[in-house]
């Protein structure tokens, strides 16, 4: 079962005396498991915004979102809760994406607690995933501020796999990275889908990298999107 | 984005040398000399600081006499008074050893009460948007507008002299400029990856303003907490010079109103009135410099507040 | 645009109607008899008398009539009688806050100026020697109160050097002896203002010094003096507009005590009087009108900032 | 330069003389009939030449009319110049500038002669009240030569003094006075009661003098006319709201001196000599006195030689500081007890100190020795329990006040207040802890400091209350406190039936007053004195009533403090009253450089 | 030897809590007309070499070696002849054009303050050359834009006025610091054509400093690959592309999306703690015993040079 993306709107500054500017209108598509959907378009055109929506991060104008067949706008309760596990976001600053006040070790034992797994397991559970992502357990140890950003895009990734989700919105993954490390992140995104049989949207402005991922994409312009 | 790195950040070195934060050596080097005597006023105001903080909390071993035992009064300094007899005769050393105590109490509770109304306003208005923010934010601006100084004036004129009232009033009316920094900050925060995630994730609102908000606010807190404790206390000795004071509680600012409305300034008896001024100036210099030193080096956030909008 | 203007617009207005009805219900919900207060200390009045005053006052009718009145007396300009003054509260104010406006408005000039350049100077080479003590001093400064600073200027350089008069705006009305006569009270106020400018334009300079632009002017060949004057200290004091507005009632408030030690007959010693004698008429149009001079200060410090800063002006 | 101001003097002056003879007559009769009972001393009289001081005002009568009003001068005839006339004149020339400065905290707060408080007594200076004070504390006539009573005390008859001009060269007439007081009765809510209770009024021009009947019996208006200033009729008339007239000057006064300006911006009131004043020529052309709103400031002043002398109504110079001014060497002081005092004032409507035991045996429990030392610093001394100080007419002398606290504790333990359960707290008849409030006002704060040290001492708990003005007098109306340090000031003692009473007296109403005693014998004691206007029944009962005080202890004086003013060694002549100090027209008459 | 810029064994420290070199021993030259370009991951230090020729970075650094610019030691010159040259001979583009340009000051304002600095020019005559830049950078009505500020355009628009304002004095030397960086497909574009025309124009040598390869080559006439704060191989852009030859250089080409995204495995070393021996030699798929403990030099051959023992 997918992701049921359907005739999306977003509107902005509903203001008494601003004028409202549509962001996009319209949007629909699937997103399926183990399959990449690549979302590219020029900046500015609400790509990210479109993601946000996905994630519950923000709520759309209009339109609606199927997850197994029901709105995930009227989810409520615990199912609410378990749907967010299942859809995650990635973001493009991966610096940005940890607390720099808290060592990594402590981002991710509050997941776990949140989890509500048990102390016990925790440790093999973490261990388990830095092995996926490609880490040294030594990271545990480190402040964001003092890892690299390949380190902690890995890492980012590593703190969505623990909550086992069905589909990651990858919003520019690599943008912030260099070439080098870009192609790494690539790579491992592609073994942990195949892996996890996990959907992606890949937001990117890179045609070049969504060509390399995706299965099939569309083009997000002038407020509306274009399949391919 | 952090904004005193921005010009570093196009030498492309800050992130990659993999030192702590704390030790870029861009970043430090270029922050080293005047962190340097931030450093020294810092030490100096942390000494300060621990010294007044020790007199507050044990004024009976830095006293010589209790506050109210009775000498010769009008005493110049003598080896018995080291800085003399107030005007019914009570040693001034230990008057202003144990006004210590009150008159760090008035700092650090109206800073108290306003640090909390603040946070709690600013960190509201910031993370939830929407009316509510609306309303918290316009209300903070309107307090911000009105003169604080003429209305604790006119308040405490109004109102009978208590110290606690007169903390009360204090902690009421400072908070605006801190709901507006914590607000401004807690805007930029929530827009930040790690607070994404931690929605994403599933964390409730109020663990995510614990874990993820508050702990990235202290460094824009304690400087205004600080500044604040110092605000008030010097609020307090100008209230007790227009004789809104509680003179039953003896601060530093009550002392110095005694210093002058009994003739200890006419009578050039500077052992009298000197004393407690410098304590009230340096006290607040300690507590002051205290807050520099917790002062975000980005100083982004002062330019928020003090921007409307 | 429009949508900040207006939310501006009703948040100044709102202030003020905050500031107006925090006026009116003062001396109503404090403690004490405004009546009594009327009457002079040992003198024996009836009850009837006392009653015969309240209802002149109107403080015998409900509260919402008392309140809609005093809208009414607002919007005439009428902010009440002082019977301490024996004049409208208006036209004392009127004659009182003149002076006090030259005495406020010359120290916080001069603050801002001193405050600025010196500020800007210690930010750009905090290292220094000159710099550092600028700092100390000003920070010790603006550690003291400032009636305390006040009085021990007057000791100093009144009373133990005779150099300047211990009271008043003027003797007889010559520029000579306004300015002997003020250069003291200025001083120290002008040095409260500037502390506080010195310590803000010094951190700011600090940080705007960081910036990209102020390292690109130096790509572009500007020697260190030009980069600091003519791009960073523009930068670096646009947040003085603001605070300078925001400040003017702290000026007000330390003007108040400045007055008191050097007996200048201003809207400071009137505030005190009105306090000392509990005179609320003249309390309430005090207030109202420091609030309202702050008011317009923020809203000038706005339009000003909208001039100078493009980033808030930027067109649609 | 000089030559011709000679010449123009010469010429004034004759003119001066030859016109002095229109009035010659009149003047020197009247000028000589001080009538018994009024001890209105002739004024001393400076050298020969003032003798016939009648004929040289007539003279500067018409010489001022020549100058300011532009009248013709006739050219000059030196025959007829006088030898007093031009000593006149020198003196004039002489003292052309000089300028004698008062310190004061009193300041004046708007230029409103009739609303200000301050300004109101400044104003004796050019507009003295009819009545006034003198050094012994005995009402005598001041711009009146002497009054009569009726004998049921309703009806009131001022005769004016004769040579009372206006500074406008008006002759002050009993016109002005009846004005005065019914303008006073209208306009100013403090006087309403003269509005409600006068009669009617006359006033005869043939005999100089006022008449006012009253409704009812009034024994004190001698006293209550020391306050009203005079006012000229011709100006005031015209004047709807006195209180609302904010003008800074000139005032037509008809004192040694007129008010000039009122320069609320400098901070000072400038007085210049009145041209037709017909007394003894004051010695200074101006009078300035001088605003501080900060006491230290004033003194700083007075110490750097700023100004002449220091003023405060009712209150002494700072004592703290009279040492320093003396260090300067450049002053003396003049010293006066006060009529006003600070007392204990007790709660006489609740327990325990409506007991009369209860108050004997705390009137022992302070150290009045003490107080005297640190509050006065030696400027006053123990009082009597006798309540009212010396300075009073009709004083009796009774006991002085001891310190003695064991007797004080014994006589808690005789009177029944024993710390039964000895946790160091007298209990009272029931068994409680004593828990007394002492009820203070801030200015008073050291005080209570030292007296709930003195009371703890034997056993009695005292919780201190600080509150503002406001408060003290809602709690002291609403009789919520045991003890309450307060103070009376001259006017105070002397309101009601004087001596005090007016403190006490539970039938009356107030700001500062403690309306705790209802005594019959006390109530009874205050009618006697408001019976009467004679000397000799006032004195018994104003004797009776100091015993009362002595036996009763309705309030304890802490101490009896003298007003001390420090004036400027170049200068002599300083007279002082008990009611408003080194303020009188005698200090600014007499008062010249050495 | 004719070379504008000539840089030898160029080394830059920083003083810190604990000190740290970041660059060490480069050297390379610009001829007259030549565009060479600085090439390298974050935090491998092509910035601080920009930084260190203008001799804008922070006092704390400590820079050894030469740079000689038209023969003169930029090194050794006095602040006060530096700042002649900067701006006037060298100029710089930043990458974040939207902070280099002061907020508070008008675009024209800006773009004159070079002309006004060196050329002591008058208003008018600023103004004229001002507008001038402007239309050559393809604004169609310049005068719109002498009193438009920063903040109002977008960042595309002000890396344009930054390229005017740094070339509106016709440097010989112009280093462009990441002009890429953060835009999108489309301004690239724009930048990498007002870039080429410059060149081509106004006879300016570039510095170029960028981790976009895509954008390099087409470009740079030369390409210097950094790693880990030294070149390790230095050639010409066509040579390069085609033939690779130390082991980074194929990497970093490898990552590139035309061949597929193969990463190289590993992270790159954070400057301040540099592994011994060949610095790369912890991700090189050639590695050899050699190089754990020697570093290589960089060794010239047939116009380009390289750091690696394989090209012996």
């Amino acid at each position: 079962m997918g992701l049921k993306i359907e005739k999306l709107s977003k509107r902005y500054g509903k203001g008494l005396f601003s004028r409202e500017t549509e962001l996009f209108r319209d949007v629909s598509f699937k997103l399926e498991a183990g399959k990449t959907f690549g979302l590219t378009g020029p900046s500015g055109t609400g790509k990210s915004t479109l993601g946000k929506i996905i994630v519950g991060l923000e709520k759309p104008s209009q339109g609606d979102v199927f997850y197994k067949g029901s709105s995930i706008f009227e989810l409520r309760g615990s199912e609410k809760k378990v749907f967010r596990r299942k859809v995650q976001m990635m973001f493009q600053d991966p610096l940005d994406a940890f607390n720099p006040r808290k060592k990594i070790e402590r981002s991710l034992l509050d997941i776990l607690s949140l989890l509500k797994i048990p102390g016990s397991k925790g440790p093999d559970k973490i261990r388990l995933m830095l092995k996926t992502v490609g880490l040294n357990e030594e990271v545990l140890l480190r402040f964001p501020a003092q890892l690299s950003g390949g380190q902690l895009q890995r890492l980012a990734l590593g703190r969505i796999l623990l909550l086992e989700p069905a589909f990651i919105i990858l919003d520019e993954p690599t943008s912030a990275l260099d070439v080098s490390v870009q192609a790494q992140i690539l790579q491992l995104l592609k073994k942990v889908q195949a892996r996890e049989k996990l959907g992606y949207l890949l937001i990117s402005h890179d045609e070049a990298v969504v060509r390399f991922m995706a299965d099939y994409c569309g083009k997000l312009e002038h407020g509306s999107l274009s399949l391919a | 984005m952090q904004k005193e790195s921005r010009a570093y950040k196009e030498l492309g070195v800050q992130r990659n040398l993999g030192l702590p934060k704390e030790s870029y050596t861009l970043k430090e080097s270029g922050l080293q000399k005047f962190g340097k005597i931030f450093k020294t006023f810092n030490r100096g105001g942390l000494l300060l600081f621990f010294f007044f903080f020790f007199l507050a909390l044990f004024p009976s071993l830095f006293a010589p006499y209790s506050p109210s035992e009775r000498f010769i009064p009008y005493e110049a300094p003598s080896e018995a008074h080291l800085l003399g007899t107030n005007d019914i005769g009570n040693d001034i050393l230990s008057e202003l050893v144990y006004g210590t105590r009150i008159s760090l109490m008035v700092g650090f509770a109206s800073a108290c009460i306003s640090t909390v109304i603040g946070l709690s306003i600013g960190l509201l208005a910031g993370y939830f948007r929407g009316w509510t923010a609306e309303v918290l934010m316009g209300f903070t601006d309107v307090v911000l507008l009105l003169p604080k100084l003429p209305l604790i004036i006119i308040l405490g004129a109004f109102l009978r002299p208590s110290v606690w009232i007169l903390i009360l009033v204090l902690g009421l009316l400072s908070w605006e400029s801190l709901a507006r920094i914590v607000r401004a900050k807690t805007l930029q925060l929530r827009e930040s990856g790690y607070v994404k995630s931690a929605q994403c994730i599933g964390f409730s609102s109020f663990h995510i303003m614990c874990t993820d908000i508050i702990p990235n606010l202290v460094h824009v807190i304690l400087p205004k907490f600080m500044l604040a404790t110092a605000s008030a206390m010097i609020s307090e000795a100008s209230l007790s010079f227009l004789g809104l004071g509680d003179p039953s509680l003896k601060s530093w600012g009550i002392m110095l109103s005694f210093a002058f409305s009994r003739g200890g300034f006419i009578r050039d008896m500077w052992w009298w009135y000197l004393p407690p001024g410098l304590c009230i100036t340096f006290c607040v210099l300690a507590v002051a410099l205290l807050g520099f030193g917790f002062e975000p080096k980005t100083g982004v956030a002062k330019k928020e507040v003090v921007k409307l909008q | 645009m429009i949508s900040t203007a207006v939310k501006k617009t009703f948040r100044y207005l709102s202030s003020f109607a905050l500031i107006v009805s925090l006026n009116f219900a003062l001396p109503r919900l404090m403690p004490g008899d405004p009546v009594k207060n009327l009457i002079g200390e040992d003198v024996y009045v009836s009850d009837l008398v006392i009653e015969e005053l309240r209802a002149e006052l109107g403080l015998n009718r409900p509260l919402l009539e008392q309140f809609l009145a005093y809208i009414q007396a607002l919007l005439r300009f009428d902010l009440g009688y002082s019977y301490h003054l024996h004049s409208p509260v208006a036209e004392v104010l009127q004659e009182r806050i003149g002076w006090t406006l030259l005495f406020v408005g010359v120290s916080v000039g001069l603050g801002a100026g001193l405050g600025v350049f010196l500020g800007a100077y210690a930010g750009w080479k905090p290292e220094t020697k000159l710099s550092r003590g600028l700092s100390c001093g000003f920070i010790l400064l603006s550690c003291t109160p400032p009636y305390f600073l006040a009085l021990l200027f007057l000791g100093i350089f009144a009373f133990k050097l005779g150099l300047f008069p211990f009271k008043g705006f003027y003797d007889t009305l010559t520029l000579g002896s306004i300015a002997s006569h003020l250069f003291l009270p200025v001083s120290v106020l002008a040095l409260f203002s500037a502390s506080r400018n010195f310590l803000i334009l010094r951190g700011s300079v600090i940080q705007e010094k960081e910036e990209l632009y102020a390292l690109y002017a130096r790509a572009k060949g500007l020697y260190e003096r030009e980069i600091l004057f003519r791009h960073v200290v523009k930068n670096a004091s646009l947040p003085i507009i603001t605070l300078l507005a925001l400040d003017f009632g702290f000026l007000f408030s330390g003007a108040l005590f400045i007055e008191i030690v050097f007996s200048l007959n201003g809207m400071g010693t009137l505030i005190y009087d009105a306090i000392i004698g509990k005179d609320y008429p003249v309390l309430q149009g005090a207030f109202l009108l420091i609030a309202l001079a702050v008011l317009i200060a923020n809203i000038l410090a706005d339009f000003l900032y909208a001039v100078v800063d493009p980033r808030v002006r930027r067109p649609a | 330069m000089q030559h011709n101001l000679k010449k123009v003097l010469i010429g004034i002056l004759i003119l001066l003389i030859l016109n002095a003879s229109l009035g010659a007559g009149a003047p020197s009769s009247s000028g000589a009939e001080a009538k018994a009972g009024i001890g209105n001393e002739t004024p001393k009289v400076q050298g020969p030449e003032f003798q016939s001081k009648g004929e040289i005002s007539e003279g500067i009568l018409a010489y001022m009319q020549a100058v300011y009003l532009g009248a013709a001068l006739r050219p000059p005839d030196e025959a007829t110049l006088s030898k007093a006339a031009s000593a006149y004149l020198l003196q004039l020339e002489k003292t052309k500038g000089s300028v004698l400065k008062i310190a004061t905290p009193n300041t004046v707060k708007s230029a409103s002669l009739f609303g200000d408080y301050s300004l109101g007594i400044f104003a004796h200076l050019s507009n003295p009240p009819l009545m006034k004070m003198d050094a012994n504390g005995k009402l005598v006539g001041q711009l009146v030569d002497c009054y009569e009573v009726s004998e049921n005390n309703t009806r009131w008859t001022f005769y004016l003094k004769d040579e009372l001009y206006w500074s406008d060269g008006k002759k002050v007439s009993p016109k002005d006075a009846e004005f005065t007081i019914r303008y006073y009765g209208k306009k100013t809510p403090s006087a309403r009661w003269i509005n409600d209770t006068l009669k009617s009024s006359s006033f005869s021009e043939a005999e100089n003098s006022v008449t006012f009947k009253f409704n009812k019996p009034y024994t004190r208006i001698n006293l209550e006319f020391a306050t009203y200033n005079l006012l000229p009729a011709h100006i005031w008339e015209k004047i709807e709201e006195p209180q609302k007239y904010i003008h800074e000057g000139s005032y037509v006064g008809c004192g040694p001196y007129f008010l000039k300006r009122i320069e609320l911006k400098a901070g000072k009131l400038v007085f210049e000599r009145n041209p037709y004043w017909r007394g003894p020529m004051p010695a200074f052309e101006c009078v300035e006195i001088h605003f501080y709103s900060n006491l230290d400031v004033a003194t700083l002043a007075l110490e750097n030689g700023e100004v002449d002398t220091y003023y405060k109504y009712a209150s002494s110079y700072p004592y703290p500081n009279i040492e320093q001014l003396k260090k300067t060497e450049k002053f003396d002081f003049l010293e006066k007890t006060n009529v006003g005092l600070i007392f204990l004032g007790f709660n006489l409507k609740k327990a325990p100190l409506s007991d009369r035991a209860f108050r004997e045996a705390l009137s022992y429990a302070l150290n009045y020795e003490e107080l005297v030392a640190l509050e006065t610093l030696g400027y006053g001394e123990v009082a009597n329990r006798g309540f009212v100080p010396p300075s009073m007419e009709y004083y009796k002398e009774t006991e002085k006040l001891k310190y003695n606290p064991a007797k004080a504790r014994e006589l808690m333990k005789k009177a029944g207040y024993e710390d039964r359960n000895e946790n160091g707290i007298l209990e009272n008849k029931e068994g409680d802890d004593l828990r007394l409030t002492l009820l203070v006002r801030q200015d008073s704060a050291r005080t209570a400091e030292l007296l709930s040290e003195y009371l703890e001492e034997i056993g009695l708990e005292i919780e201190v209350k600080n509150v503002d003005q406001d408060t003290w007098f809602t709690l002291k109306d609403d009789y919520k406190y045991d003890l309450t340090v307060t103070r009376s000031t001259p006017w105070g003692m002397l309101m009601h039936a004087s001596w005090g009473s007016g403190y006490f007296d539970s039938r009356r109403s107030g700001k500062g007053v403690l309306h705790t005693l209802e005594d019959p014998a006390f109530l009874q004691l205050c009618d006697e004195l408001l019976a009467t206007t004679d000397s000799a029944e006032l004195e018994k009962s104003a004797h009776a009533l100091q015993a009362y005080y002595a036996e009763n202890l309705p309030a304890i004086p802490l101490y009896w403090n003298r007003v001390v003013t420090p004036f400027n060694r170049d200068f002599e002549g300083w007279a002082a009253d008990p009611l408003y100090g080194i303020y009188n027209l005698e200090t600014f008459v007499e008062v010249r450089k050495k | 030897m004719n070379s504008l810029l000539d840089v030898k064994k160029l080394k830059v420290g920083f003083e810190g809590a604990k000190p740290v070199n970041v660059i060490s021993e480069v050297s390379f030259s610009i001829q007259k007309g030549e565009n060479l370009a600085l090439v390298g991951e974050s935090g491998c230090g092509k910035s601080i070499i920009a930084h260190a020729i203008l001799r804008l970075l922070a006092p704390e650094a400590r820079i050894e070696g030469s740079i000689l610019f038209k023969g003169r030691e930029l090194l050794k010159l006095s602040e006060k002849e530096m700042a002649k040259l900067r701006g006037n001979e060298l100029a710089i583009i930043f990458q974040n054009a939207s902070h280099a340009l002061n907020p508070v000051y008008s675009i024209g304002r800006q773009l004159a303050e070079p002309l006004r600095i060196h050329q002591k020019s008058g208003k008018t005559d600023a103004t004229k050359k001002v507008l001038k830049a402007l239309a050559q950078l393809g604004f169609s009505s310049p005068e719109k834009y002498l009193k438009f500020y920063p903040s109002w355009g977008s960042g595309g628009m002000n890396q344009r006025f930054l390229i005017a304002s740094s070339t509106i004095l016709e440097p010989e030397l112009l280093i462009a610091d990441e002009p890429s960086k953060g835009l999108d497909p489309a301004r690239i574009k724009e930048v990498e054509r007002e870039l080429w025309v410059l060149g081509k124009e106004a006879k300016s040598s570039l510095l170029l400093i960028s981790h976009d390869l895509g954008f390099v080559r087409r470009l740079a006439d030369k390409i210097a690959v950094l790693y880990s704060g030294e070149i390790v191989e230095l050639a010409k852009t066509s040579v390069f592309f085609k033939q690779p030859r130390h082991p980074y250089s194929q990497g970093l080409l490898g990552s590139l999306p035309e061949n597929g995204f193969v990463p190289i495995p590993g992270l790159a070393p954070a400057l301040c703690e540099s592994p011994s021996g060949c610095r790369f030699h912890p991700r090189c798929p050639f590695q050899k015993e050699k190089c754990l403990r020697e570093h290589p030099e960089l060794k010239a051959r047939e116009e380009r040079a390289v750091r690696c023992f394989l090209w012996a």
